[in-house]
């Protein structure tokens, strides 16, 4: 039977090991698996690279493992969020890593990653310092960078409602990384608000079962 | 000789099959596959055209003409099926999401090598589909044919004469007379259908079987 | 006012000239936009490109535009579909010229063009005849086959249902080609089952408005 | 000299802004847009996150912490919206589809270069989010800004001096002293604010303004 279903939020977190690659969905305040990241908080895991959009804001989330000094290096678009205490503190002391990819560069890599290419020309980033070091070509006049799959060992993403099978929905701007993060991890770990006994509507499904290992209900929003 | 008729080579890879696998069927006998998985696995077909967890034909006057299979047939969904479009089926695909693919040949060469898309018939347009895909990111690529082709010619060879699907790529192959391993040494027997020996299969086989 | 809906569907296909790219979307029997292909058949636009998975089969749609002799080219994944009889006829009379791709090649070729990327890394057909010519490379003991995007003046796409903004949902298995196509053309032809005065869910959309410049009812399945 | 206050320089934007436009605001001062485009005129926003047809802010009762802008601040949807995931969402930046960036710089130079994501200064993490994508594929860019930094130094230069998010991609930028084109030969004046003559604003300019 496929069952992806953990009791709780511990055990779902309890594979992540020291100097793992972990993927983080969420934008703002939205669509954050909270309740996973405070459990890894918990587990105490270090070294970590967190692959995610922002670098965390105030004492929750990101930045709580950031205070925690379990973060050894960010991978990010925007680690300048108002709020990002920790993170800026980290980096300033020379203690987190850091690498800066453009937002649609960051979701492509990744998607590339769980989609099994082995890279892409993007126009994005072209001339900048963020292409320096970089495979470049010309194509028809237009300057592209080459850029290569952005994978990870774990992927914690955040759900709306999802099912036994692993099938997951999302709500409103809730979606933004979290769809293509699954895709992209050896091991990927689905929060949801509602967890159902029941399938969801095959056409309302937007990250099917088969990207997501284990699934555990975590009713409060972030 | 004795041989298997197709739905028994079909039984015989189905049982190979482990219970929560995701897979891909291709288009003909592998299709048929699906019968034969043992009662009790929850197994979970993908079909290219956009949907994970085929179930089986619908009932009389259940017929969805928007819900298909890559063979074009009439299906249902199992619960826990999800749809997708065709580059996240890819993505699936190619991603190295699915466990196995089962797959049908013209040719298998004992390194691995695939022939199943193109024959060297002028006449014809060649009709990839998305066997290349398929080879390029399933872990487990299974072959079910029949050992030899209509003119009596084997289809296990040393090496395809065919244009390749992909190079070193399958891992089993299921046929009419047995089952049979691709090894860095060769094709190594698994099993052969019962009543045959080694020699009357090995001289329906271009290629060396190990014992 | 935003507003895609066109009257008929001989208006939808009306801006379709001669020599044109043509993407249209199906697979198999579902989530063709016949409606739109039979426009096209009675406007005798010639010399087109099409680029979809099948080549058509018995008398209608894509099998009947090349019966009439309106298509120079066909770029698609399998054009031996049972049933294909005009597109052999044509090709074994060298009189229509074919680009045989992989099936999620295809997909990402077209895909890509709609993401403005200007090509990517393909472990698919590595090794193979559809390699020969192409730029290749071998990355962490992988061979990758860099493939270009794939644009098109037009896409023909069908969905099961749309809004006056050019948002289109499918059904079930419907879905298949038309959402990469609707990314990739200059001008995008929806034809969907039934076109509400009210907008769709925003949560059940497939194919957000922005990809779509005209809009038509056409009842009728294929 | 006479100055507009940043709801004048947004609102002046705002009037270029067709009717059925598919336009994308960045953070701060060009979010203020939406609030002053004519009556009348349906446009779409789109911001990044993940949604087409952003609505104003939520009326109090009626905030869905899930449904946020670029900014984070809470939105609503216009009738006809869409939500979707973020490598579609920058498919719609990078793919040409919206006709219209609004966004804020550091530094334009009258070849179009722009420079909005990092300065020099080493304390600070650069964070360089959409714009780089927006700017790589979006036909329209449009820079809204102050004329002078805080220290009253010209942001519209001959070069920039900033790390340049990409070059020779603004088309207009809009100011508290005027709207400025880019051309071929440099920044052209497209009106002045009310009450300053060219020689004023020249003066607050590091690159020549063409009359």
């Amino acid at each position: 039977m496929i069952d992806k279903r953990v009791p709780d939020l511990s055990a779902a977190v309890a594979p992540i090991h020291d100097g793992a690659a972990v993927m983080i969905g969420g934008f703002g305040s939205s669509g954050i698996p909270m309740g996973l990241i405070h459990a890894l908080l918990d587990r105490g895991a270090r070294g970590l690279t967190v692959i995610s959009n922002n670098a965390g804001a105030g004492e929750v989330g990101i930045s709580a493992l950031l205070r925690e000094g379990l973060v050894s290096k960010v991978v990010c678009s925007y680690p300048r969020t108002p709020g990002s205490i920790w993170f800026e503190r980290r980096y300033e002391a020379g203690e987190v890593e850091l690498e800066v990819v453009p937002q649609g560069t960051l979701a492509e890599r990744i998607r590339a990653a769980g989609a099994g290419l082995g890279g892409f020309l993007t126009p994005t980033a072209y001339g900048t310092l963020l292409a320096e070091g970089k495979e470049t070509r010309v194509i028809d006049g237009i300057g592209y960078v080459l850029e290569p799959p952005l994978p990870a060992d774990f992927a914690l993403v955040r759900g709306e409602a999802g099912d036994r099978w692993g099938n997951v929905r999302y709500h409103a701007t809730a979606r933004n990384f979290n769809p293509v993060m699954a895709m992209a991890a050896r091991h990927t770990i689905a929060e949801v608000r509602t967890l159902s006994d029941t399938p969801l509507d095959p056409h309302s499904v937007v990250t099917p079962g088969i990207f997501v290992h284990a699934i555990v209900e975590h009713g409060e929003r972030p | 000789m004795m041989r298997l008729t197709e739905d028994q080579i079909a039984a015989r890879l189905a049982a190979d099959i482990p219970d929560s696998a995701y897979v891909n069927l291709g288009i003909g006998l592998p299709n048929r596959v699906a019968q034969h998985v043992p009662e009790g696995r929850e197994v979970f077909y993908q079909t290219e055209n956009g949907l994970l967890g085929v179930g089986p034909a619908p009932l009389p006057g259940q017929e969805d003409p928007e819900l298909i299979d890559a063979s074009k047939k009439l299906v249902t969904t199992l619960p826990g099926a999800a749809f997708f479009d065709q580059a996240e089926s890819f993505a699936i695909m190619r991603g190295g999401h699915l466990n196995i693919a089962v797959l049908g040949a013209y040719q298998v060469a004992q390194n691995g090598d695939l022939a199943n898309w193109a024959t060297l018939d002028d006449k014809h347009p060649p009709a990839v589909g998305g066997a290349m895909d398929l080879v390029a990111g399933v872990p487990q690529i299974l072959v079910i044919m029949r050992h030899t082709d209509r003119a009596g010619e084997p289809k296990l060879l040393e090496r395809c004469t065919y244009p390749l699907t992909g190079a070193g790529v399958v891992n089993r192959v299921y046929t009419d007379l047995g089952v049979f391993a691709v090894t860095p040494d060769g094709f190594r027997v698994v099993e052969l259908a019962a009543g045959n020996s080694l020699d009357e299969v090995q001289a329906e086989t271009g290629a060396r079987l190990l014992a």
